[in-house]
This record gives C-alpha cells, structure tokens and sequence, in this order.
C-alpha cells in the first residue's frame, strides 16, 4: 500500500477488505472506496489512454466529472460495461474492471504511435485527406478509422438486469447534498413543504464531511461534527426524502428533471442478484419563478 | 367474437398490496346536460350526479364517477343488472333526455389496497397523487403503463381501477410485476 | 485560389504546427448589394450557393446566417443518406443527389466521409411487407438498387438485431440499399462553404434577417442586424424558420416546425456497420466513424421552435431500440438534442417560386433533408437562375397545394410525420 | 413535458393530451363556392407561428374534451387556457 491513503476517516472502513481485479491483477481496497481511490491506494496511476493520441492519462477528479479514469467493467458478454468513470464506482468484492482503448495493454500501447505522428493528424485532418484514390475510402481509409473509434466495448449479448421507472411530484428539488444543499432541504421542508434532496455520492455531506481542523469551522466546531448532526436532524425530517447514489440526467421544461438512482452497482456480485439495478425517476418539481426564468 | 374473459390475477398480495378483481359489476355510461336528465337519473338511482370535476357520489348501491362536464360513470353490484339499465334507458335515451350505454362487458373493474398501492402505479403514471390519496371519494382518468384507467378512491388506500377489457391481461400482468419491486 | 487539401499539404502544414492553413471561409461584411442572397447558412444553402457559382456563374452572391454554418439541422441529424423513396418524383430527387454524394468529397476536395455502407428498413408486420416490397419494386423501375431480405438475411446483414419472432414486434423482413449509408454531416456544410467562398461567395454570419422589403411583387431587399442588403433574388432554405421568413414577406406557407430528436451513446468499438431503420417502431440507429451510436427518435405532435421536445419520444424510441437490439441495454447515451423540422402535409419539400417575383423557397424537408443536401442545393440554384424549376422538382412546387398534386411519401419518410 | 391546466380536470402532464394544431380556423360555410386557392389555404396553409400562437388541445386520456391553449413555440410557456367557444384572450 501506498501511502497516499488518508487514514481515519470514517467514510473508509479499513476493518473490512475488499479485493478486486483490475487488469487481471489482484489488489484489495477498503470498504467506502471508489475504483479510483483504490487504484491510487495501490499506487496504481495509469488507468488509460486517451482518444486519439493514445496518450496516457491517469486519475484527474474524485467525481462524475472526471475526463480520464474511464474502464471497462466486467467481461462477461451480457454483464460488461463500457466507460465507467473509475472515481464513480465504489469497489465491491469481485470488481473486474479494465483499462480502454489500449493494445495490448495500457503501459504498452500500440496506439500511442498515434502520439507520435500528432502533428500529423490535427484536428479535423480527416477532412483533407483519404480523398485519393477514391476507391481506397471504402476499402482502405474507413474501415482503419473505424478499427480506431470508440472507448470500451459494448455487451454482446441481452442485459439480464431489471430497471424500474418512477413519476414523483415534490414542491422542492434540492440537487446536491453539500453543505448548502443540505440546509437549502433542510428550511424548505420545514417551511412545509415536500422536499427531495439528490446526492450522486453514497452519502450526503459533500467534501464538508472530510473537514476535521481548525481551518473549517462552524459555530465554534469542525464543520464535519457540525454537519453530521444537521445530516441527523434532516434524517428525522417527514417531509423530506433524501435520495443518494442518484444524479441528475436532464432538466426538462416546467421543473420535470429525470436522475438515475444506482441501486445495486456497489454490491457484491451475490448480492445484486434479484435486485433492481437501477431506477429511473422522473421528478415534478413544484414550478416556481426560479424555472420560468430558465425558461 | 366478444373477448368476454378476465385477466388471471395470482400472487395478489405482495409487498402490502392486493390486487383482486371486482367482476361481475354492472357500469354503465351516461351522457346528458338537461334538467331532466338529472331528474331522471336522481329518480332512478336515488343519487345526485357529482357536476364537480374529479369527484364521485354514492347512494347506498350506486357510485358515480365524473368523466367529462357531461359524462358520468355508473357502477353498481347487482343481479339483474338489465333491469337498472332498462329503466335508464327508457327514461332517458329512449325520450332523448341523454345517452345510456351499458358499458359492463367493456370496462373491468380491479380493486387495489394497501399502503403501497400508489408505489405500484407511480411506476408508469404521472399523475400526482399527493391530494388524490387523502381524499375519499376522487376519482381520475389518466394513463398507467400506457394504458388509459379510471381510478376511483373507495377510502384511504383503496381504490378501484377501471380499464378497458382488452388491455386489463396486459395491465394486470404489469401490477403484479411492479408489485414484486416497491 | 485555395490552397488544395491532401496528405501532402498536411505534410507541409505540420512543419509550421498548423499555424499557416489559409481560412476555409472568411467572414466578410456584407455588401450594399448582391446579385443573389441566400437566407440560411445550413447545408442546402451553403450548396445552393455553391452551385448557383459553379454552374450559374452566380458569384456575386451572398448567404446570411443568423447563426454559425450548419449549427442547424445539418448540425442535428442522423446523418443518413439514402434514395429509396415510393414516388417518381422522388426517386429522380432523392437519386440525383445520391449520385451527387457519390463524388463529392473530390469535387469539394473536402472529405464528406461518404460512407456507402447500406442502409436496411426493417417491417415489423403484414402492412409493413407489403408497404416494403411495393417500394423495392417502385425503387428497381426507378433505376434505384433496392433489395429484400428475408429475416435471415437481415440477422446476417446486421446479426446483432433480435429476429426472435416471439417478441411485440418480430422482424418479418426488410429492404436494403446498398448504396446508401452516411456522411460527416459538419464536413458538409463546411466543404460546401469552402468551395462556395473560393469562388467569391461572401458567407456572412450571426446575421439574422428580419425582414423582407417589397415593392408590389418584387423583392428589393432583405433588412438583416447587419442592415439592409438589396437584391432582386432571395432564397429561402431556413427549415424549421421558413414560414417566419414566409411570414416577413407577408405570404403563408403548408408548413409546421415540429422538434425532432436525436441521441448519441458514448463511444465504443464498432458493433454495427450499417444503418437500420424501422418505421413501425420508431427506431432507427447507425454508428458513426468516433464509435457512438446515432439514434434517431421522433417528432413532438406539436409546433414548437424550442429544439429540445420532450423526454417521452426519445424513451418510446429507446424502448423500441432496446427491443431490437437488447445488447445495448447497458450502454449510457452521451447526448440528447432536437432539430426543428418543417413538415408539409404530404411529407414531401418544397423547392420553388412563389407568387412573389424573386421570392424562392426551398423547404418541408420535414426529417429528412440532409440525404438531399446536394441535390436540393444543385436544383435550387438552377430555379434561383432560371426563373424556373428544373425537371426533377419541378413536381415540388408550391402551386401543388392548390392543385392536389400531392407527393405522398409519408411511407418512405423516415420518420412518421 | 410541458405541464397543461386542463379547463375540466385540471392541471396534468403533457402526455395526456394531443395536440390539434392553430386554432381559430374557421370552416367555410360555403364549401361549395370555395375556390382552389381557398381550399389550399383552409386545408393546408398554416401560420406556424414562432412565439404566441392560438391553438388547440384535446385531452385525450382525460375527459376527451377540446379546448384552446396559447403558448408561446419559442419557449413553450402556455399563457392561458379556454374553452371552446369561449372568447380568446388579447394578446
């Protein structure tokens, strides 16, 4: 182990190991890790390779927005999924994931040739050549563009999974579960009024949560013991429902907004089974000036 | 050759929801705007047709459920069904007062309860149920699984669901299916 | 004189980092007065105007955009190209401008990345065999290569579609043509852009019209936010905005601008090499060179200008792609969006003069109007010139909503209209 | 997935209704005396307005009553909703 973990924080549990595969090597993380926070754990930095120029790229973010940690999960025909942000998916014992868009491995990949020949395939390039002759577009110029399209690979064979859908209606949408957004959720349902509050990470908190010294405080405390019993309070809230591992994927007009719930991605493998993996909400957010703004 | 069959309903209790089937009952559509026409509808089912949007009244054997300004829903549990009927139509149809159609054979009658009932039918439904559910006695026409229904709330978690013959194997199939995974 | 695209110009260019391209297109300041204006900077206008130079020796001519070049429908479609319409009018339409696509990337020295890799229509049910099978025919006497496979055959064209036959919607067959398939929708309009500006064509956007000045039945001019531009000749190719331009010059038009929408999956290693299409369920998909899916979904029922519509037809189009390939049920779409479409009743275009002198409109692709990209610019040029349409669209002409001359093809649309 | 303020059972989701294009278009009393041009324009020409446009509604899983909306294309605000027959608010 590295010693890039940060010990002691209780989002980690390091009584209890979980090991997994990632390129066919063996390594163990913690419960509470993400893909990406094990992987770093283990010292393991170089997780891909990028589009075009094949260059390689490591662990950028600790979140949805990461550009570069992007696996293959799985390589089982119908259970394989393509571009998985490695710093989205917690690790659960029996993890298999897999480096992308590289041959025959990640630390030697062929591709990277393209690195080198880069100044001469600028963007676009595609645009001025292969015009000549014309029949080798067909034949020749396409099919090798296409050999190079793509990240991961997608299943090939029917995804026995379940997925569920569900309508609500709430009077407030509150998307993100930091610090404001647990306060925001917090007075809207007092205020009487029905409240959802979204988190895409696995417990509400934001990066407030990891804040233990004296640089952050909150009324004469740590900020993270001032907001775990805020977090307490709102868990006793009737009116309020909190929603974790659920990202926001559109916002349609009239406050109609769909997120995906995970229900069952960071489960071991016996433990999804019969379970529905994830869901689909489709929210009604009371309309308000706020939206009609946006409009 | 008339479909005169209705849906299989098994595993009808799961997860605090039961599904049971409320058939036979007699419904039968009415349409009509004169005084008369109330006149002789009070008359004959000793009940005032609700005029306000959404709502349902009863007399002690007959619910009936708003559809539209000037169409109702009827439906009752009875032997001889033929016999309210006859004397609606007569009445009124017959004297042109407004429409009377026996619509039994079309409409099927299935009956919800439990605490998760709403769960079950959120799953393919957009209507918001937040006042429908606290108010006995609403009733709705909407979509569930893309499949048009009226829903009528008897009291508080138990509503009766109407949906078109032909589609009620289909529909059933799907509640008994969402009912697995509240 | 541009400076020729090859491999050996990007040898050249890449010694200097690629600092030294000459301008594609440059970004001129309109003139007091053009010959010609083109009104809209998509794919059709950009072509209209490049071959209203080429072969009109129109060259004092303009196009305004009110936005980018192909930031419109040309930037929002599937990107399918194919010929294989029902009536003959059609057909000599939609072939002429195959035939066009067939060269165009060498005579544009622009790569359109034409890409014939075929194009399969998929019946779903008795109707859809016959419907499909009376196409092939019409296509054949047409001169158009069509052909129809079986289910078999159409699990070993494209072998990762479910031809199970107990699913809502067995695969009962299908029809193919081989010459159709896809191009680089951007590199259209850019290419045409380029070839239009070498010959002296000013391309002139964020440029957006807001009226058209008259003088009894004549055009005099277009006042745009970069002031008034006088001309004798005005052509229209603003899709979903035609009837507000229709409506400046005071003349009604049979349109309705409905969102059509469209979805790409994030990139993976190719698994379809051709594109498929199947009206009856409402789900056609294709891959492109990058490796994402281009799924292609319906219109809203309803007039709107928003280029967004809403999330229950791209679920319906999902569920309908899911059924057909289940394989994809895990894959995550990347991106979502909506062209607006300008449907005509008869699912046909309109290419054509109007009862105002030097007032043309070339419109009512509805959606499906890239295929024609080329073809519509080439016949549009020529009705701009002549005073007078072509043959082959002529039968497009706007007198025939008076007439019922209809040109019914809401069969071979690609998308129900 | 605009919401709609259906003026009989109020306010549902979009999916319940189907549009029925510009309202206000009148039938011709005369179908008779109409010309060629006429009919084209009664059948076929359409304002296709971009921003407040008159139209018409049914809501079709509902209580299968038309009425008239006016929206806004440009955004898909609905200002207002009436009957039919009901005189149309000024713009």
């Amino acid at each position: 182990m590295s010693d890039l973990r940060v010990h002691k924080t209780k989002y980690i549990n390091e009584t209890k190991r979980v090991s997994f595969k990632y390129d066919g090597k063996n390594y163990f993380g913690y419960e509470g890790d993400t893909l990406a926070s094990a992987l770093l754990a283990n010292g393991v930095h170089l997780i891909g390779r990028s589009f075009k120029y094949h260059r390689p790229r490591g662990i950028m973010s600790c979140g949805s927005e990461e550009p570069n940690a992007i696996c293959q999960i799985g390589d089982k025909k119908d259970l394989t999924e393509p571009n998985v942000r490695a710093t989205e998916l917690e690790i659960y014992e029996g993890l298999e994931a897999f480096s992308q868009n590289c041959w025959p491995n990640v630390k030697f990949d062929i591709g990277g040739i393209n690195n080198l020949i880069s100044p001469l395939i600028p963007a676009g390039f595609y645009y001025k050549t292969f015009m000549w002759p014309k029949s080798f577009w067909k034949k020749v110029y396409e099919p090798l563009i296409r050999m190079s399209a793509g990240l991961g690979k997608s299943p090939t064979e029917p995804d026995p999974d379940m997925y569920d859908h569900k309508y609500v209606h709430y009077d407030v949408l509150v998307i993100g579960g930091g610090l404001s957004g647990i306060i925001s959720a917090k007075i809207a349902a007092k205020s009487n009024l029905k409240t959802l509050l979204v988190d895409d990470k696995k417990t509400i908190g934001g990066s407030t949560i990891y804040q233990s010294n004296d640089s952050f405080k909150i009324d004469d405390q740590h900020s993270s013991k001032w907001l775990e019993k805020e977090i307490n309070e709102i868990s006793k809230i009737d009116n309020l429902t909190v929603k974790t591992r659920t990202s926001i994927a559109a916002y349609h007009r009239y406050n109609y907004l769909l997120a995906r719930e995970n229900l069952t991605d960071h489960l071991s493998i016996k433990d999804k089974k019969d379970k529905i993996r994830q869901r689909l909400w489709k929210i009604r957010a009371k309309k308000s000036n706020r939206s009609d703004r946006r409009n | 050759m008339l479909n005169t069959h209705y849906p299989q309903i098994t595993d009808n209790k799961l997860n605090d929801v039961e599904i049971s089937l409320q058939e036979p009952i007699s419904k039968i559509n009415l349409r009509g705007k004169s005084k008369e026409f109330f006149a002789k509808v009070g008359k004959v089912l000793s009940l005032i047709l609700p005029n306000e949007a959404n709502t349902s009244s009863f007399s002690e054997n007959f619910n009936a459920i708003w559809l539209s300004p000037d169409e109702w829903m009827v439906y009752f549990k009875n032997d001889d069904e033929k016999v309210i009927f006859n004397k609606l139509y007569s009445e009124i149809s017959k004297v042109n007062y407004g429409s009377v159609t026996d619509i039994s054979d079309q409409w099927i009658c299935i009956n919800l309860k439990g605490s998760k009932i709403y769960d079950i039918l959120s799953a393919g439904c957009s209507f918001n149920f937040d006042q429908f559910l606290k108010t006995d006695g609403l009733s709705t026409q909407t979509i569930v699984n893309h499949i048009d229904v009226i829903l009528h709330n008897k009291n508080t978690y138990n509503i009766n669901l109407f949906v078109r013959r032909s589609f009620s194997e289909h529909l059933c199939l799907w509640l008994n299916d969402s009912a697995k995974f509240i | 004189m541009k400076n020729k695209y090859s491999i050996f110009s990007l040898i050249k260019n890449a010694f200097s980092d690629h600092e030294n391209w000459q301008q594609a297109w440059g970004d001129p300041e309109p003139k007091k007065e053009y010959d010609a204006v083109i009104v809209g900077g998509g794919g059709h206008g950009l072509a209209t105007a490049y071959y209203l130079a080429k072969k009109h020796n129109l060259t004092n001519i303009a196009v305004v955009e009110k936005g980018w070049i192909g930031g419109g429908n040309t930037g929002r479609n599937t990107t399918i190209i194919r010929s294989n319409y029902l009536w003959d009018a059609s057909a000599g339409l939609y072939d002429h401008a195959l035939k066009i696509w067939e060269n165009l990337s060498q005579e544009l020295n622009y790569n359109v990345m034409f890409s014939q890799r075929g194009v399969m229509n998929l019946a779903h049910n008795l109707q859809d065999v016959r419907d499909l099978k009376r196409r092939t025919h019409a296509n054949r006497l047409n001169g158009i290569d069509a052909i129809w496979l079986e289910t078999d055959e159409v699990k070993k064209f494209c072998p990762i579609i479910n031809t199970s036959q107990d699913i809502r919607y067995p695969v009962l067959g299908g029809t193919l043509q081989r010459r159709a398939g896809t191009a680089r929708h951007d590199a259209v309009a850019w290419g045409y852009a380029r070839g239009a500006n070498e010959m002296g064509v000013d391309i002139i956007q964020n440029c957006e019209v807001k009226g058209i000045k008259r003088n009894g039945d004549k055009v005099e001019g277009l006042e745009t936010t970069k002031g008034f531009i006088k001309t004798k000749k005005i052509g229209v190719v603003a899709a979903g905005h035609s009837s507000v331009i229709a409506n400046m010059a005071g003349i009604k038009l049979p349109l309705e601008s409905k969102p059509l929408q469209a979805l790409v999956s994030e990139p993976v290693k190719p698994i379809i090499d051709t594109v498929v299409m199947s009206n009856a369920v409402h789900a056609y998909v294709s891959q492109s060179d990058k490796g994402e899916l281009v799924i292609g979904a319906g219109t809203d029922s309803y007039v709107s200008y928003t280029q967004r519509g809403s999330h229950n037809i791209v679920e319906d189009t999902l569920k309908a792609i899911l059924e057909l390939y289940p394989i994809f049920s895990r894959m995550k779409m990347l991106r979502q969006w909506g062209g607006i479409v300008d449907i005509c009743p008869d699912a046909s275009p309109i290419i054509s003069k109007t009862n105002i002198k030097g007032l043309y409109f070339n419109c009512g692709w509805g959606t499906g109007g890239f295929k024609a990209t080329p073809g519509s610019g080439d016949l549009f040029a020529h009705t701009i010139a002549n005073d007078e349409p072509h043959k082959l669209n002529a039968a497009f002409n706007l007198n025939r909503f008076v007439s019922g001359d209809l040109v019914d093809e809401h069969g071979a649309a690609a998308v129900a209209h | 997935m605009f919401l709609i303020n259906c003026p009989f059972c109020g306010e549902r989701d979009q999916s319940e209704f189907s549009s029925g294009g510009e309202a206000h278009i009148v039938r011709p009393k005369q179908p008779t005396e109409l010309s060629d041009d006429e009919w084209a324009e009664f059948l076929f020409m359409r304002k296709n307005i971009k921003g407040v446009q008159f139209e018409r509604w049914n809501h079709s899983h509902g209580c299968r009553k038309w009425f008239n909306v006016v929206r806004d294309t440009s955004n898909d605000k609905i200002h207002s909703v009436y009957k039919m027959g009901e005189k149309p608010p000024v713009k």
